[in-house]
Order: structure tokens, then sequence, then C-alpha cells
């Protein structure tokens, strides 16, 4: 009994994990039709930017929660200068210049810091669900990525800029003809989207530890559920989430994580081709 | 389409020139060489396999100027010819030809993962270069023209796997990577557990890419075995012992690692992570002998003190280096049938890691074999030492005196 | 104001049944009903036009008689057959060709290949160089063939969507807002081209343009919310209180 | 007069190959040859691509699966019959078959572009899955080898003599004649009505449908020509490094292969044989010489790449020659 209980845990773990590091990619995708592909590295940078601050003595929780989201927010920002705001409007130049940006992080984060795996333990230690040991920090994870899911969602539905971007997601043109200034707009999502990143990144951290090639692990199985989720930013990543997370984790539970792997991939699959536009675009315009 | 010709032509040009430039680079430093002896080496120097490739490239360096030091090999000086695979397999292909065809080294040191090996151990087959193979591997290699001085399952499980039964008891629970090391050593692990009447209650493999352990700590404690042998590989598998520990299992069921440690995890992991972790490896850098403190020196006086964790994957080339030395010193002559000859004369050398001699009938080495548990200081406390152990052979079905002509694999059936 | 060169009634009187019919055509989205039941008969060669204030269902319509759109519900009978569940190229093949209101034209190939991609898909080459010349002329497009056609005026992507129609010598044409972006001496010749169809190909015309209705003649229906309001000749509607209520009414 | 043009440029291409399959083994190094073929093979590989996402629009992420697939079935059926002549059939058929079948269920189901990218994309993952945990598993007498791959693998031999196999520089010929032949091919592919409505395809489906021409047919024909040409590569890249393993499978190589081609220039062949060859030097050059972290350099230059060139290389090749082709005119009517 209490292993079903074991089980339930680990099936939600796994959804919130998916969610979390695929929802600084939604936004991104979502709003300008993007797809960064150096969007694994903005989360391998949101680990390094907590590590390397805790092995320099600040508190974990600082570097994890303040530190790490405002640098690669920052950093995001300056990508969008340098290179995504020549680009706007050309999808495949952006994939190719934003995987070429991928190459160069991964490059110079181990030319300068080195391959090494940085090994790191959760803290906040375990407790027991009946006669099982469960890792306290995969709570905090669930419970992260939910206030993340919701607090995105509050900030395009209530505050001001969250309103115009969500008007310049849905139509850029008319936004323009309305007087906002759509590059501000752009270059402030795609820092948030950034910023997501790197905050995901750093929460995943303590259970993955970091390296400079961490990023591929984590672009594929996002660039999926992005996809699949369709039109809608938050519901689509939030269901897409859902349905990967709970298959590929319980096939993994019956069977093993390779055939749970291979479920995720057989089940996007076919979920495409069930729902051409993924799982909300078929029913709803892009949004939220 | 008026344009074509030229177009066509001109691409050519380019791409000619640059595969010119490339076949220049090295040829510079070729120049200036005059008579060296000049072998050669392929490491992962970059991309993924970075660290590995790194450390065993820096032994190398460090065996060829000792060689050197001591007047160098026949009375020349060696060269050492290094190319960046940069973890590509197809690179690996390109550059053993040229090793072979246009640097025409003397031996091939290097290659890391058996892939690897496996596309460039043919290569040097073919073209009649004498290839080390200087990495612990999933075992099997029968073939003439190589040497394959890294431990293999056998040699490392008859050691550990007696060990932990006796301290720990008789279920195992065994977590592999899902490839042919870690498939290969899960057999190994069935077969020596049953020959010490324990056995295997569980086995899980997992691709290189998973970090996620939940489900398995859960199953784990669901079988509740008396310990854990796991074959992990790569550093995503790094990240079960975070999660291991973090879910408060560390004090309830013990770990025996096949892997642990070669990627150098007893520096960066926390010790608290890390401490009680047990291995059984050729070599390790708390190793308190003469001749490893002499190397250790070296290696500090060389790259720095923070030259981080050896490990075995590092002084295996250094060893299989200084086996080929002595071969050759032996031989007179960098002949390549020759030096097969020496080597196979059961040539041994001492190395950081003591007494080093050559199999003649597997091509394997017979070495030392320390058992360590990882303590509270970032270093590995040694419990015991196994002497001269021999590389498994499972009924002779290697024996390249009898049959010199084999050149295959062996697989895991023949156990 | 012109007389038709043939009364609709003669040609019906010349062909034996309707070349179109729909039978309680409805398209839904959502709940909202665009096209509400909708019973609908073309004479072969008949020249007809439909107009009715935006959102009257026009568009939709022509959708669905093009399988643009699947009807939810009703039948679509071309020729007697049942077109109303076939794929859109299986349609076109049938020989009903459509102009859409936004012109869909290939803005990065040349006018040439634009009109040539259309009448290649039946004939044999020798026949398609002919044709191409041959309609690229008679809509005097001939100095524009090597143009891409993305860098012609509005008007003139008209003009080239038409060329593709006529290239593939449909049975059945399909104009949604044809006059739309032409000069005034364009719109002439277009409903002089029209006039020259009647009675050689069904051509069923969706405008706004009243006095261009009024040029080409024929039988006018008047879509309103999805439904037919009323069939009768240019005149007789001008007179339709009920029209002007819903239609004319709003100008 | 476009018309002979549109002859004489692949005659010219033509020329060229066979030009140098016959001259260069005579003037270079044979290693250097092993380098030129290895590019050669990617070119084919890069054409592939060219053919199915520069012109039929096609985006696809998964191309290296039909490139895995051939080569895994050639090596396959290679160990398993000993003669390599039907196994380099084998090579090109699966891919197709397997392409015809995922391009059946792909277009068909009408999957827009970027989906249809994720599902070629979790297509080859799953392949690189199965094959790489496949250690254990043996197909007749070959053994798949899980991660190791299948290595030592003969070559190619003359068809019925399993003797006469081929040497460094006649896989270099080999590879080189199959690149200017499916060059040629693909150059009067397009050219002919049937490339002509795959580009109409590209530009605008709805109007290409409403012409009467079945969108979905005109992609599936493509998509299994592409795998086709992807299945031959694989054929000889197994022929060519004498092994197969699964990292052809990656998402490393699948993206690889979208990056030549967009260095070369959508929409071209011959840039993208430019793309694969340039960026293949590059990388091996970085692996003898070492500047810097080759990730670095590759980063750089293609994100310089996208913001400075990105047309890709061969369109603005030709915009160079024409403008100075026209200047020359120009300044030829003045005198």
């Amino acid at each position: 009994m209490d292993f079903f209980a074991v089980v339930v845990i680990q099936v939600v773990y796994a959804i919130a994990t998916l969610a979390l590091i695929s929802i600084g990619l939604a936004i991104i995708y979502g709003m300008m039709r993007v797809i960064n592909f150096a969007h694994g590295e903005f989360l391998m940078l949101g680990g390094y930017a907590t590590v390397i601050p805790t092995h320099a003595g600040i508190n974990l929780w600082f570097s994890m929660l303040v530190i790490a989201p405002v640098t690669i927010g920052l950093f995001g920002v300056v990508v969008e200068r340098l290179i995504v705001r020549r680009l706007y409007g050309r999808v495949i130049e952006t994939m190719l210049a934003t995987w070429g940006l991928s190459l160069l992080i991964i490059g110079l984060v181990s030319w300068i810091i080195g391959y090494y795996q940085e090994g790191a333990a959760p803290p906040l230690g375990s407790i027991l669900i009946g006669s099982y040991h469960v890792s306290t920090y995969t709570f905090f994870v669930i419970l992260a990525t939910s206030v993340i899911v919701v607090g995105v969602y509050v900030f395009f539905k209530f505050t001001p800029h969250g309103l115009i971007a969500q008007g310049t997601m849905q139509n850029d043109r008319m936004a323009a003809a309305l007087g906002v200034n759509v590059h501000k707009v752009y270059a402030v999502t795609f820092g948030l989207g950034a910023a997501l990143s790197g905050l995901a990144g750093a929460i995943l951290a303590p259970m993955f530890g970091v390296m400079p090639i961490i990023g591929i692990t984590y672009i594929t199985k996002a660039f999926i559920v992005v996809v699949s989720g369709g039109s809608l930013v938050i519901g689509g990543t939030a269901s897409a989430s859902v349905l990967f997370g709970t298959i590929s984790q319980i096939v993994t539970f019956a069977t093993t994580p390779i055939v749970g792997e291979v479920a995720l991939l057989v089940a996007a699959v076919l979920l495409l081709r069930l729902l051409p536009q993924g799982i909300t675009g078929r029913f709803f315009r892009r949004g939220l | 389409m008026s344009l074509d010709v030229t177009r066509r032509s001109v691409l050519r040009i380019g791409t000619g020139a640059i595969a010119a430039v490339a076949s220049l680079g090295p040829r510079l430093g070729l120049a200036e060489s005059g008579d060296k002896i000049r072998i050669g080496t392929i490491q992962d120097l970059s991309s993924f396999l970075q660290p590995f490739g790194t450390q065993k490239k820096r032994c190398l360096d460090l065996a060829v100027d000792e060689i050197n030091a001591s007047g160098g090999l026949l009375g020349r000086q060696v060269e050492l010819i290094t190319y960046d695979s940069q973890s590509n397999d197809q690179l690996y292909a390109q550059f053993a030809t040229q090793l072979a065809l246009r640097d025409k080294v003397a031996v091939v040191h290097g290659g890391l993962q058996s892939s690897a090996r496996e596309v460039i151990r043919p290569i040097f087959h073919r073209t009649n270069t004498l290839f080390f193979y200087n990495t612990p591997y999933e075992g099997g290699v029968c073939d003439r023209n190589c040497f394959c001085t890294g431990t293999t399952p056998g040699q490392l499980l008859e050691n550990l796997l007696p060990y932990m039964i006796k301290k720990y008891g008789k279920t195992i629970y065994v977590l592999a990577a899902d490839y042919n090391f870690g498939q290969l050593s899960e057999k190994w692990t069935r077969k020596i557990a049953s020959e010490n009447g324990a056995k295997v209650v569980a086995s899980e493999f997992f691709p290189l890419d998973v970090a996620q352990f939940g489900p398995t700590i859960s199953k784990i404690q669901a079988a509740k075995p008396a310990f854990i042998i796991n074959t992990f590989v790569g550093p995503a598998h790094a990240s079960f012992y975070g999660q291991w520990s973090a879910a408060g299992m560390k004090n309830e069921i013990p770990i025996a690692s096949q892997t642990f440690g070669e990627g150098g995890e007893i520096l960066r992991m926390p010790p608290e992570v890390a401490e009680g972790i047990t291995v059984c490896y050729n070599y390790l850098d708390e190793i308190d002998t003469a001749s490893n403190k002499v190397f250790l020196q070296r290696m500090r006086t060389k790259f720095g003190s923070d030259f981080g964790y050896i490990g075995d994957l590092g002084v295996n080339e250094y060893q299989g280096l200084l086996l080929w030395a002595e071969a050759v010193k032996k031989a007179g002559t960098l002949d390549r049938e020759a030096v097969i000859k020496a080597l196979e004369s059961g040539i041994s050398i001492v190395g950081p890691s003591g007494d080093v001699s050559l199999d003649p009938v597997t091509h394997h080495c017979i070495f030392n074999m320390y058992l360590a548990v990882a303590g509270k200081d970032r270093k590995f406390i040694i419990q015991e030492k196994f002497e001269k152990v021999r590389p498994t052979n499972p009924n002779g079905v290697c024996d390249l005196i009898k049959r010199p002509e084999t050149n295959v694999q062996f697989q895991p059936e023949a156990l | 104001m012109h007389a038709p060169a043939l009364s609709d009634a003669d040609v019906r009187e010349m062909t034996n049944g309707p070349i179109l019919r729909t039978v309680g055509l409805r398209k839904t989205f959502g709940g909202v009903a665009a096209v509400d039941g909708v019973d609908f008969a073309l004479a072969e060669g008949e020249l007809r036009c439909i107009i009715g204030p935006n959102g009257a269902g026009k568009s939709t319509f022509f959708k669905m008689l093009t399988g643009q759109l699947r009807p939810s519900e009703g039948r679509i009978l071309f020729r007697g057959q049942d077109i109303s569940r076939q794929q859109r190229f299986r349609i076109s093949q049938l020989g009903v060709a459509i102009k859409t209101q936004v012109p869909s034209v290939y803005d990065d190939l040349p006018v040439k290949e634009n009109v040539r991609l259309s009448a290649a898909r039946k004939q044999r080459p020798a026949g398609v160089r002919e044709t191409v010349h041959h309609v690229l002329t008679r809509l005097n497009l001939s100095n524009h063939a090597d143009r891409l056609v993305g860098e012609l005026a509005h008007g003139q992507r008209q003009w080239v969507e038409l060329a593709m129609l006529l290239a593939a010598d449909p049975t059945l044409i399909l104009l949604d807002e044809p006059t739309a972006g032409l000069t005034r001496n364009e719109v002439e010749r277009l409903a002089q081209l029209l006039r020259e169809m009647r009675g050689k190909q069904s051509v069923i015309v969706v405008e706004h343009d009243m006095a261009f209705v009024q040029m080409i003649g024929g039988t006018v229906t008047v879509f309103h919310e999805g439904r037919i309001l009323v069939e009768d000749t240019m005149a007789n509607i001008r007179r339709n209180t009920q029209v002007r209520n819903v239609y004319l009414g709003k100008r | 007069m476009k018309l002979n043009w549109a002859v004489i440029g692949p005659a010219a291409a033509a020329g060229c190959g066979l030009a140098l399959a016959g001259i260069l083994p005579s003037v270079v190094e044979t290693f250097v040859l092993v380098d030129l073929t290895a590019y050669i093979v990617m070119s084919i590989l890069a054409l592939s691509l060219a053919l199915v996402w520069g012109y039929g629009g096609i985006l696809c992420f998964g191309q290296s699966a039909f490139f895995g697939l051939g080569g895994y079935a050639y090596v396959i059926g290679l160990i398993n019959l000993g003669d390599s002549t039907i196994p380099v059939a084998l090579g090109i058929v699966v891919p197709m078959i397997f392409a015809a079948l995922l391009g059946y269920f792909l277009f068909y189901g009408r999957v827009g572009d970027i989906y249809l990218g994720v599902i070629t994309l979790s297509v080859s993952l799953i392949l690189y899955n199965l094959i790489n945990s496949g250690a254990q598993f043996k197909i007749g007498s070959a053994a798949i080898g899980g991660n190791n791959g299948i290595p030592g693998v003969p070559p190619i031999n003359f068809p019925g003599v399993p003797s006469s196999q081929l040497s460094y520089e006649g896989s270099f010929q080999l590879s080189l004649a199959a690149l200017v032949i499916i060059y040629v091919a693909l150059h009067f592919l397009l050219a002919s009505n049937f490339g002509r409505v795959v580009v109409a395809i590209r530009s605008n489906e709805l109007r290409t449908e409403l012409l009467g021409y079945d969108a979905r047919l005109y992609k599936l024909v493509t998509f299994v020509v592409g795998a086709a040409i992807a299945g031959l590569a694989g054929v000889l890249f197994a022929n060519w490094g004498s092994f197969i393993g699964p990292t052809v499978f990656s998402i490393f190589f699948s993206a690889q292969i979208i990056i030549w081609v967009m260095v070369g220039g959508l929409g071209t062949l011959l840039g993208a044989v430019a793309g694969a060859s340039i960026i293949q030097a590059v990388t091996t050059w970085l692996g003898s010489n070492k500047i810097a972290d080759p990730n670095i350099i590759l980063g750089i230059i293609f994100i310089v790449f996208v913001l400075l060139v990105p047309k890709g290389i061969q369109p603005r090749l030709a915009d160079w020659l024409r403008s100075l082709s026209a200047w020359r005119g120009s300044s030829g009517k003045l005198t």
C-alpha cells in the first residue's frame, strides 16, 4: 500500500520535473514562435549559478532562488539583444543561431570550469512513508514547480506587462498598431523565459548535479513537451507534462527506465498524429 | 544554373584547401621532429568524455617525458602525436587512419569507450599498426595486434563481490549502464555471485542519459537487498549517489561500484554522499608505495598540485606505454613483429600500482587489485590488496599463442 | 447596363438538371452556425452572384464547396455526385476551381510558373505551353510573365489567380470577391470576361460591388445569417424591403 | 537558353566529379582520400535533407534515422550474406519502406511542420534507445552490438565476387560517383514537373491542392526518395569506416545535418554539399590542431553565419558572381 503512495509521489515528481524544464522554453516559444536550442544550456548555467556560489559559502537557497534566475535572466536579455532580435520571424535561422550559442556555451563552460560533474546532495534529508524513505527535496521540487506555473499564469493574466505580452502573443501587428513596443515586450519575455530556465536548472542541480553537457538531456524532452503541448503556453505545457510524466514514470516502475523513455517518445508520436496541432492546439488559439 | 561550373569548382577548391590545411597541422610538428620515434594517441580531449581523456593524455605525456629523460628508446627521443576525437567515433576512424597511413607511428595508445576501440582496432589490425587499449572495459578482446592493459569485469568482481558478500550478505541488487560494459558486468556478477552462494535479486539497466533514480530507489527499498553493486557510466548516472543519500538510504543499504571514482567523483562529490562506497581497482591515488609516491610527485611537478584525481583510467595509459617501451628495449627494434614477440615473453614493469606483467595468452594484464572504501575526507581508504590478479579467460577461449590469427571480441555466451 | 447574351431561363432550358446542388448544408463552429441549412442549385453554364453582409456565411459556403471545410450537416452534389466529404484536391480534379478571398498564389514563383502549374495538371507539356501563352495573353499578363507574383500589385495578383483558374479549364468556377483592388476598367474587363464564359462554364461570384453585380446580371442569391434570404434578379432585389433592411439598409 | 544551361550545369558537375575521381587518388595521400570520402558521404546525406527540407519544406529532425537504418540494414545483411550486392540494395530499400510507413502516418494525418519535426526526432531517438541497449540481440549471425555498434565491417565487393573488395581509393571513387549521380538525378528531378509541384507545395500547399495536386502524395514520395538517398549514405558510411554505431541516431547527429544544409543554403543542392564538406573539414582540422575547444569555434561559426550570411553559402556566392557578371556586362556596353 505505502509502495503505491511512493509510486504516486514519484509520478507527480516526474510530472513536475517535466513542467519545470519546459516552462521557460514554452514562454519563449509561445511568445515569438522561436525554438531556443540553447534552452538546455540556460538550465545548465542556472545549475552552475547555484553550485558555484554555494561552494563559495553563499546560502544554497539564496543562490538557487535569487542568484541563478537573476543572472540567467540578464544573460537571456543580452542574448535576445545580440542574436535573437536580429532574427525575428525567421524560425530556422533562430534555431541555427541558438544551436550555435548552445555549442558556444558548452565549449566555454567546459573550457573554464571543465567537464567534471559538480556533485551535489539534495538538502532537507528524507521522510518515511510507511517503510519507504523518500527525499524531502522531491516534495520541494513539486511545490516549487506548482508555484512557478501558477506564478507565470498570474503574471500573464493580471499584471499590466503580462496582459500586453499576452496581447502581443496573440496578435503582434495589432499590438504594434496600438503603440505597444513589441521589441521591448519580446526582450522582457525572453528574459523572463531565460530566468525561469535558470531557476529550473538551479532547482534541479542538487538532484542531477551540474555539468556542461547536461543541457542535451533537458532540451530534447522540453522541446517534445512544449511542442506537444500546443498553442497554450501554460495549459499546453502542463497537460503535456502530466501526460508524458505519468506514462513514462508508470512504465518505468512497471518495467525499466529505457522502456519508460521509449514509452514517452511513442506517446509523443501517437499524440501528435491524433492531435496534429498538439494537445491544446486543436481547441484554442495562441494564448496561455 | 549557369554558374554551376564556377560554383562547383570554387567549392571543390575550398574543400580541397581545407583538407590540405587539415593535413598540414601535425605536418609542421613532424618536420622538426627529425629522427624521433613517433607514437600516437587519440583521446577525447573535448566534448562530454573530456575529463577522462584529459587525465589519460596527461599520464601519457608524463610517461613520454620520463622515457626521453632517461635517454629515450634505442637512443632516439620519443614524440607523442595527439588527436582530439571530440568524443566522436567518426573522428576516431579518421584519425586512426591518419596515424597509421600518414604519421606511420610505431604504436598507438588510446581510446576510451568500447565503441571507439571497436572502430579503430580493425583499422590498426588492417594497417599492421600496434595498438594499446589502456582502459578498464567489458573484456573479451582477443586480437594479436591489440594489448589491453585495463581491468576486466572478472578481475574486478572476483575480488570485490566475495568481500561484499562476506561482509554484508547474499542478496545483490545490480544497477548497470544499459550497454555492453554494464550488461556484461551484470552477467559476471550473476556468475560470481552463484559461485559464492549469493544471488542477484534484481538487475536494472539505465541509458547513459538517465539522471532520474526516484523509481529505482523505491524499487530497491522494496527488494531490500543485502547490498547494491553498480556499473554506472558517465556523469548523468553519478546523480544517483546524491539522490540515494538524499533519500536517507546511505546508511541503510551499502553500495559497491565498478566505476565510482574514475571520473574523479571522490574529489567532487560531497563526502556525506560518497562515504562508504566500496570499489576495487588496479590503481588508486591513495596507494602508499614508493613507486606511487614518485609517480604522484612527478605528476605534481609537471601539472601542478591540482591535477585532480588520476585513478586507473590514467595510470593504465602510463603503465601501457611503459610496457611497450620495455618491450622495445627488449626487442632492440621498433619492428612490430619483434615488439609483439617481446610483449608476449611475459614482460613486466613496476608501475604506480606495483608489478604489472602481460599475459601472453590473452594480451591482457596481470597486476594488483586494491579494494577500497570512500572515506570522510574525499579520499579512498584501502582495505585489501590482491596480488598478481590474472585476466579472466573463461575456458581459455582466447589463446593468442596457439591461435595468433584470432581477431574477435568474445561475447558473454563464452561465460 | 448590357443585356445578357443568354437569359438564365434559356440556359436552364438547354441543360438537364443543376451542375451543383446543396441540400440542407450546415457548418457550425463551436455551436455557432456560420452556414445554417442552405439549399442551393446552380444550372450548367449559369452565372450566379451571391451577395450578403459580412459574416453571412458566403466564404464558409465556398470553403465547403471546395473541400476546405467539412460540412457539419447536409450534402453537396456536383453533377449528382456527393462531394461533401471529398478531399479538396479531388474536388478540384472534378473540375471545381476557386479564387479565394485573399488571393492564394505562389508569391515566390514567376507569373508564368503559377499558370503553368495549373495547366500542367491535366495536360501534356506541349499543350501546357500553348495554354499558358494563350491565357496570359487573354488576361494581358504576358509582359509580367517572368516577374515574381509577390512583386505585383494586389489587383494584378487577382488576375494571376484568375489566369490559374482559366488555365485549369474547370467546369465550375467560384470567385470570392474578384473585384477587390481592381481599377474601374479592370472591373469592366472582368465583367466582360464573365459574360463570355456564360453558357460555357458555370460561375458563382461572391461580391460586395453592387455595380459589378448589376453589370454581369443574372440571378442573385442573398445570404443572411447563414441562410438564403432571397434569390432573384438584381432589379427585384433592390426593391426587396427585407434585403434592404438586412443589407442595403446598412449602407 | 535556360534549358541548355540546365543541362550544362549538371554535366559540368559530372565532369568535375569524374575528373576528381580519376586524378585525386594518384595525387593526394591515402589518408586525405579517407577524409574526403567521409566528407563526400556526409554530403550525400546533406543532399537527402536538402531535397526533403530545402525543397520539400518537410522539416525532418530525424533524417539520420534513415542514414542509420541504411547503415545497419547493409551491415547486418552483409554479415549474413557475405556478398555486399544485396545488402547495398537492402541499405536503400529498408529506409524507403520505413519512410513510406512513417510518411504515410505523418502526411496523410496532415501533421504540421514543427510537429512533424518533433515526431521525426522522437522516432530517431526511439531507434537510438532500442539499438543502443540491444547488445544481446542478434539478427541472423549479426550481433547488434548495442552501444559498441557493429565493428569490422568488410568493404563493398564487386557484385558476386566477395574476394574483390574496394580499396580506400575504390571507396573514394564509388562514393564520389554516387554523389555526382545523386546530384545530377536530383537536379533533373527538381526540374521535372514533379519537382516543380514539390516546390509549389512548399510555397503554398492550399493553392497547390486547390489546383488538384495531392500534396500528401507528393510529400510522401519526396520523403521516401530522401530516405533512399540517406540510406545509401549510411551504406557508404559503414563501408567507409567499416563500422556502424547507434550514435548515428543521436540528436547531435540529426542536428548536424540540419546545420550543414542551413549553412550551405536552404533550397540549394551544391550549398548542402559545401555546407557538409566545409563543416566536416573544420571539425577534423580542430581535432588535429588544438586551438580551443572545438565547440567554441563551431558555435561562433554558426552564430556569425546566421547573422552575416543568412541565405547560406551558395546563394551568397551566386549573388556575388551574378553581380560580378552584371558589372562586366554593363562595362562591356560602355566600351
